[in-house]
């Protein structure tokens, strides 16, 4: 008879999107989700203890076996192992803002943006990092998007309030640098940006 | 300053809010304390030295243009070198602008931590798709052939009781367009243009709105006026009365 | 320093397909094929030492990381899991259509049904039992949709013709111009949600 933290292996392993404590509960027919989780918990642990080849990562409400980022370098060499195209800046600015505020409509993106997002819409739409989640009740009933499962999975968060909070008057990184010859208060308040970019990959 | 010029000449921008972002950070301004005067000297003299990637762009970047003149405008006189008092339309209009530049300020950093995290993301590898059982071997759950059976049949038979239905145009003509609007302002006094075209996807739905609005416009019974900053058209229904003033645009 | 046998651990994991000794000697840059082969073959007896969920394969001239066969049963629960699907009325609708009328367009089920059809189309594909099976040849070249391997398998089919068959026809509406033409009581129908919105909401 197999161990249950085998069989969550296993499980992990074959599962092509994040695994929910709920599903392994199911599978596994356990008393409870905190069941599963103690489970996978164990795994997890006993992943981070040996560090070999693999480890597994909360991520989009479950759990994904993922390669260690140590070993980038060799997966990249292998040649099979495909390459991924980075998201442009105003991709990734449009994303936030879905993100952050979702659901929001178009127009709503477009006045913060202070640019049509038309494209870069289509775009986050066509990589399935965001989906329409319904229309506005306003007039032209325009759609409003949200961001979807894989790209928590992209980022690597496990819900969306996992998103860092980012407020306060902010000083862009590299350029406090420029300025930092200044006064001292350009100083003080490039904290909230560079503490939200170096947070670690979420164990 | 010259240096500076030169540095921010090659720098490229995704819209107006991110220039006018890099134009108070490189002069140290307090995003909460804007000064209208140099600010827009500076835009205007960054504007001109600009390439835009096309038309569109271009128009966002003059839309903010003619908004920070706008602003200058409302400086009072006597102009004071290192004093600026606006009125109190002109304080709305300045608190508005502060507000989206640091809200458009901290989208930017939110995109800069999404990019770090995309990064650290693309260190690791899952599996390249599922390796579950092939799903033929799977015992069916509660799907079953005879509910699409059924689902078929009743659609012939609707089809049967009525005559094939007509199916919309598409796109939508510009008179279509116009009853449409017309439509929406019988139950409300105002709407945005933006979200006319909000949910279309396509140009063509766009040029159609716009014509329609242009169209209803010239018949005096709509009018368009420019209360939003950035170039937001607010369409309202024209009064009753038919007086001989003629309904007009007015966007500076 | 990641050691080499974690290293082959994160390859075989990442690869779509048997990895060959060859290309494992590339990735890790090792002497020769022997060198590569010895390093599986340890991982291997690492794995078969320890019995967990997971195993090594040869096969097809390389090797592949799998689970262990005897946890079969549970990744076919979980294989049900996931497939287990309750469609709701609409969807239900448009995959009747996709499945009886196959290839059809959005367009042509947004005749039939009367209402637009994107939203559980997008439901569909997301679910895998329908996908793009390339355009039509008609004004605005729309996308065409089919049934897809995933559905015949949910719904215990050998193939699209298994389908019980139905007295009478559909029929697919004429689209666009051609259809003006046709009666002049087109007019009258002005209200073409009606016969999918009337339908009974439960079940």
């Amino acid at each position: 008879m197999p161990k249950p933290i085998d069989v969550v292996e296993a499980l992990l392993f074959a599962s092509d999107a994040p695994l929910e404590a709920e599903r392994i509960r199911d599978v596994l027919d356990l008393e409870n989700v905190a069941a599963a989780r103690a489970l996978v918990g164990e795994l997890v642990a006993r992943y981070e203890a040996e560090e070999r080849g693999l480890a597994i990562m909360e991520v989009g409400g479950g759990w994904r076996m993922v390669t260690r980022p140590e070993l980038a370098p060799w997966l990249v060499r292998l040649a099979r192992a495909r390459t991924r195209v980075r998201l442009s800046r105003p991709a990734l600015e449009t994303l936030a803002i879905v993100a952050y505020k979702q659901p929001v409509s178009r127009p709503e993106i477009d006045a913060v943006r202070g640019v049509n997002s038309e494209a870069t819409l289509d775009n986050l739409l066509e990589r399935r990092l965001i989906r329409i989640a319904g229309r506005k009740e306003a007039p032209g009933r325009p759609f409003v998007y949200e961001t979807t499962r894989e790209f928590l999975v992209a980022f690597g968060l496990r819900d969306p309030g996992d998103l860092p909070k980012i407020e306060g008057e902010l000083v862009i990184p590299e350029l406090a640098a420029e300025a930092a010859t200044a006064d001292g208060e350009a100083q003080a308040q490039q904290d909230p940006g560079a503490g939200g970019a170096q947070q670690p990959a979420g164990s | 300053m010259t240096d500076t010029e030169l540095r921010l000449r090659v720098g490229t921008f995704e819209g107006p809010f991110d220039l006018l972002l890099h134009l108070c950070r490189t002069n140290e301004i307090d995003l909460a304390a804007l000064p209208v005067r140099p600010i827009t000297d500076q835009y205007l003299a960054h504007l001109e030295a600009m390439e835009f990637r096309d038309l569109e762009m271009a128009g966002a970047y003059l839309v903010m243009a003619a908004t920070l003149i706008y602003l200058k405008s409302k400086l009072l006189v006597p102009p004071d070198e290192s004093e600026e008092q606006l009125d109190d339309e002109g304080l709305l209009l300045k608190q508005e602008l502060e507000d989206r530049l640091r809200e458009y300020a901290r989208v930017k950093m939110e995109g800069a931590w999404l990019a770090a995290r995309e990064a650290e993301m693309a260190l690791i590898w899952g599996r390249p798709g599922a390796a579950l059982p092939s799903v033929e071997d799977l015992p069916l759950e509660d799907l079953s052939v005879d509910w699409l059976a059924r689902m078929l049949s009743k659609l012939i038979e609707e089809q049967r009781r009525n005559r094939p239905r007509e199916i919309e145009p598409n796109p939508p003509s510009v008179l279509e367009r116009m009853t449409e609007i017309l439509s929406v302002l019988r139950d409300t006094w105002s709407l945005l243009f933006s979200s006319l075209t909000g949910g279309e996807r396509k140009r063509s739905e766009i040029v159609v709105t716009l014509l329609a609005v242009l169209e209803l416009v010239r018949q005096g019974r709509i009018k368009t006026q420019q209360t939003e900053l950035f170039g937001e058209i607010v369409i309202e229904r024209q009064a009753a009365r038919a007086d001989g003033e003629a309904p007009s645009a007015q966007a500076d």
